[in-house]
């Protein structure tokens, strides 16, 4: 098809080009990309750390097991909680003997057991803020036979401060990366585009219609796309590749990453060109005297 | 086919590059535009393949109203007009056999058609032995015929020629204004605009003279030699 | 002066060009920022997790002042090792007791103090490694007197393991990030040369030397990358004053980092432009025929 | 100042541009260069100020050999050398003054004298309305003119005028012409490649007739008009 053919004469013509704009494409989306890479883990860590907030009510000693079960019902029908789990007296000890590791031979010189029994209460991702953690334990510790009250305030408080900034960076860094893409990327095809603007107004004098001169524009443009989406998600891999085995589940990457990246590489190259030969066709009808570039 | 009322350009404000031009151009008319540098040859020539439009008035061509004219169809108009540009606006990445093609891909011709026309028209004027040049390795003659070529292949209806003759010696003049009256003989309207003004004086056809933007003579008969004179 | 007169006209006249070679300039120096801060960071990091690594040496119950004098003295003088510092039984107990923080209650059930006197051996960087641990350990263990020796094998393996793998993952990176930065603002540049090649061909047929052709794209390019440059670190500074308050020392920036930055940009505008303009100088005499492009 | 020996210029394999030139050019004198379309008059022209270097052969100008000239010399070659291009070379992103005072920056001339001269020459060649307008906006003889400007501004040694009247009419062609004779008159030599034959025909200077590449004609006399016709 002569689109097509015009479209590859572009390329294999203008190498220099090509080139540069596959380069800055390329960059622009392994940054892309490294950022995408980052923010999901980020957003995985930030998860696995949520997943352990929780509060755990200590109850007094005598309790029985009907006041008890009560007790579970009554924690379970408040507002965020989703599960409550009982940890008996010995299981307690069992727990405190493993985290001890090494040094739990000391606690063969304990007579008593002097750990209480409690409620490991899981909640709802949306209700492990500071504030919501606060409120609910404070019913929770207003209910008769429930001794004292733990949720590791200062641990949540810090979490939730990192959280908070982190996902403010990645957020600003999202922002300036993918619009510093696109901003370079749209001008530096449009830098390929002024080189040829000659050619285009010849073009435009000789009866061409705009999309006969845009479309070959537009198709160097999605296929430098594609290529630099492709090169860039394929270098990303290799380099996880390359210490996947040693990261472990450390950090992850998904196939469909990769996909957004090529996608959007495509997406950069159409709009990119769409924009860029527009502005150097001619001024439309009406507009004073044209050329005066 | 060409009508222009009371045409005014105006590049910079109160400064006229054309004033009150009217003119009636009829189907297979040959027309010489002539006047000194810088009367305004050229601007002319742009208002018809609409290049420019008026700042004041009415240019009509092939139907087209320089007024209500939209976007999309100037193209439609320019495929009717062949244009000869003094400049010859070559396209630089594409050698000669492709840039006189080119005007005949823009519209869809059949490649075998453009094949034969393109090798029959480059023969014409005498560029067959440089048809895979590329425009910087062609003299100006030559390149001034690729541009001749570019606008004949599509055997327009109008052909506007701006000084097609600027850039070669006599005896290419001569073949290249047989070539425009043959085409002439064949329906097309031929408007060339030249400051040679021997090539012009004594010639049959209708000759307007511009001069510092304005017609000052649109005539069959002999023009004088006077007329590039400064005090007229 | 003729040649700042000159840039300044480049940069005004080609608006376009200037607006995309700083645009490229500056994304690729505010990558290049952020790679360095993390850098930076990462490197803060591993130290302060590295000061961590050390080796306990437990000691048998019934030492004397003068063997424990003695041992420390032997420890002290293998190779490696920079401070031993003794911790007695007493202070042991006591910092068991802040280590359990909340738990601490149930020490009070103890009757005897179960834990040793230990010496707490610290070692210099390079000798953090698991190898080195592993025979300095060794040493400590077969010394009389010592009874145990601990030095948390697995976390000094995983840390190692880590650390590799993001010094590898930085490194890779940076390579990318610095050629890549170099290669696209490099071929922008030429880009911008391209697009006035007419140009530099005319002033060399009237006659202008080469240094007069270049010297106006070479200051050009430094005003660029200046610019670029600081625009980049005072945007990266402003996102780090944004959250510094909130970071505590979690993320440290230096001045020095954002000189670099200027540095860099700076170095990327003059060899950009230098090697670009070059290239569209004419042929040099010898070579066949010219302007074949 | 002007030295040829046996130069032969090939762009393509086996096909001459120019073939077998010997010519020998003194101080100031004055020579029209002349032949059809791509007979090879720009090609002579480019040897001359050492654009392109002879595939055979050695050119010798102002002293500058084409064999042993170094990089770093041509621009100080070309500064002793006014060229009016056949395609006018303008910078397109400068105004008219700023065109013509290039010439004279690039060899450090204080500001003032710059002005100075610069206004002079663009009042010669009739131009000083148009002191501000960029190449664009500029008719084909004005722009031809400023290309002329520009070489003489130099006030060279030597002048090398490629079809400076291709694009102006026959007044200025005349003016042009007294102003090229009035710079040799003050001693510069002026070598005028032009197509323009009856311009030529009966001038009293000497007269280089290049055909096919070759020099078939080097004399003062009169020319025969069948010189420019194809079966010589
Ligand atoms: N875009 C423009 N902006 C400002 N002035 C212009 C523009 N185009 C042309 N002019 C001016 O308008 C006048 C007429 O220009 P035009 O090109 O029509 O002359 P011409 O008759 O073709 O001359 P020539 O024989 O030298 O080609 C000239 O003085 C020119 O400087
Ligand atoms: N760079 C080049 N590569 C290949 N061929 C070339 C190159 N430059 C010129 N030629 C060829 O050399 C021949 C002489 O060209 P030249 O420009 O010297 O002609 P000219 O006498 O100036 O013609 P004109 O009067 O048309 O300007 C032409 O046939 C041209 O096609
Ligand atoms: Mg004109
Ligand atoms: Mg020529």
């Amino acid at each position: 098809m002569f689109i097509l053919r015009e479209a590859f004469r572009g390329l294999s013509k203008n190498k220099l080009m090509a080139l540069v704009t596959f380069g800055v494409m390329f960059f622009s989306l392994f940054i892309f990309g490294l950022f995408l890479i980052s923010t999901v883990n980020l957003f995985l860590l930030i998860q696995k750390a949520e997943e352990k907030v929780g509060i755990s009510a200590f109850l007094e000693d005598e309790l029985s097991d009907n006041e008890i079960e009560s007790l579970k019902r009554d924690i379970s029908s408040l507002m965020g909680v989703q599960e409550v789990i009982f940890v008996s007296k010995s299981e307690a000890f069992e727990k405190f003997r493993e985290d001890l590791g090494e040094d739990s031979d000391l606690l063969e010189a304990l007579e008593t057991n002097p750990l209480p029994a409690s409620f490991d209460i899981k909640l709802y991702e949306s209700f492990k803020d500071p504030k919501n953690l606060e409120s609910i334990s404070r019913k929770v510790d207003a209910m008769p036979g429930v001794e004292e009250i733990k949720y590791g305030e200062e641990w949540v408080k810090i979490l939730d401060r990192v959280v908070k900034v982190l996902v403010g960076i990645d957020l600003i860094l999202g922002v300036i990366i993918s619009f510093s893409s696109i901003f370079v990327v749209a001008n530096t095809i449009k830098l390929t585009v002024f080189a040829r603007r000659k050619q285009i107004e010849i073009m435009e004098l000789v009866g061409a219609t705009h999309r006969f001169i845009i479309s070959p524009f537009l198709v160097e443009g999605v296929i430098e796309g594609i290529l630099a989406g492709g090169f860039a998600s394929g270098l990303l891999f290799g380099i996880y590749n390359i210490f996947a085995a040693r990261l472990g589940d450390f950090i992850q990457v998904t196939r469909e990453l990769f996909i957004i990246v090529v996608v959007f590489g495509t997406l950069l190259g159409y709009i990119g060109s769409h924009i860029s030969v527009k502005k150097f066709l001619r001024a439309p009808i009406g507009t004073e005297l044209p050329k005066g570039k | 086919m060409i009508q222009i009322y009371d045409t005014d350009v105006v590049f910079h404000k109160e400064w006229y590059a054309l004033k009150n031009i009217n003119l009636k151009i009829e189907k297979g008319e040959f027309i010489f535009v002539t006047g000194p540098s810088g009367c305004g040859k050229t601007t002319l020539l742009r208002l018809m393949y609409m290049d420019i439009f008026p700042t004041k008035g009415e240019v009509i061509v092939a139907g087209y109203h320089s007024s209500s004219i939209k976007s999309k169809e100037i193209p439609f108009l320019r495929r009717k007009i062949g244009v000869i540009f003094q400049d010859f606006k070559l396209l630089q990445d594409r050698d000669l056999f492709d840039n006189v093609s080119f005007a005949l891909q823009v519209t869809a011709t059949p490649r075998k058609q453009i094949k034969e026309k393109v090798l029959k028209t480059i023969a014409d004027v005498h560029l067959s032995h440089k048809r895979d040049s590329f425009p910087y390795q062609l003299s100006g003659g030559e390149q001034q015929r690729v541009s001749i070529a570019r606008a004949l292949v599509r055997e327009p209806f109008i052909l506007l020629a701006d000084e097609p003759t600027g850039n070669v010696d006599p005896e290419s003049t001569k073949q290249i204004l047989e070539l425009l009256k043959d085409i002439n003989a064949s329906g097309t309207a031929v408007i060339m605009a030249t400051h040679e003004i021997h090539l012009v004086k004594k010639s049959p056809f209708r000759k307007i003279v511009v001069k510092m933007g304005e017609v000052i003579e649109d005539t069959k008969d002999n023009l004088k030699e006077e007329i590039f004179l400064d005090n007229l």
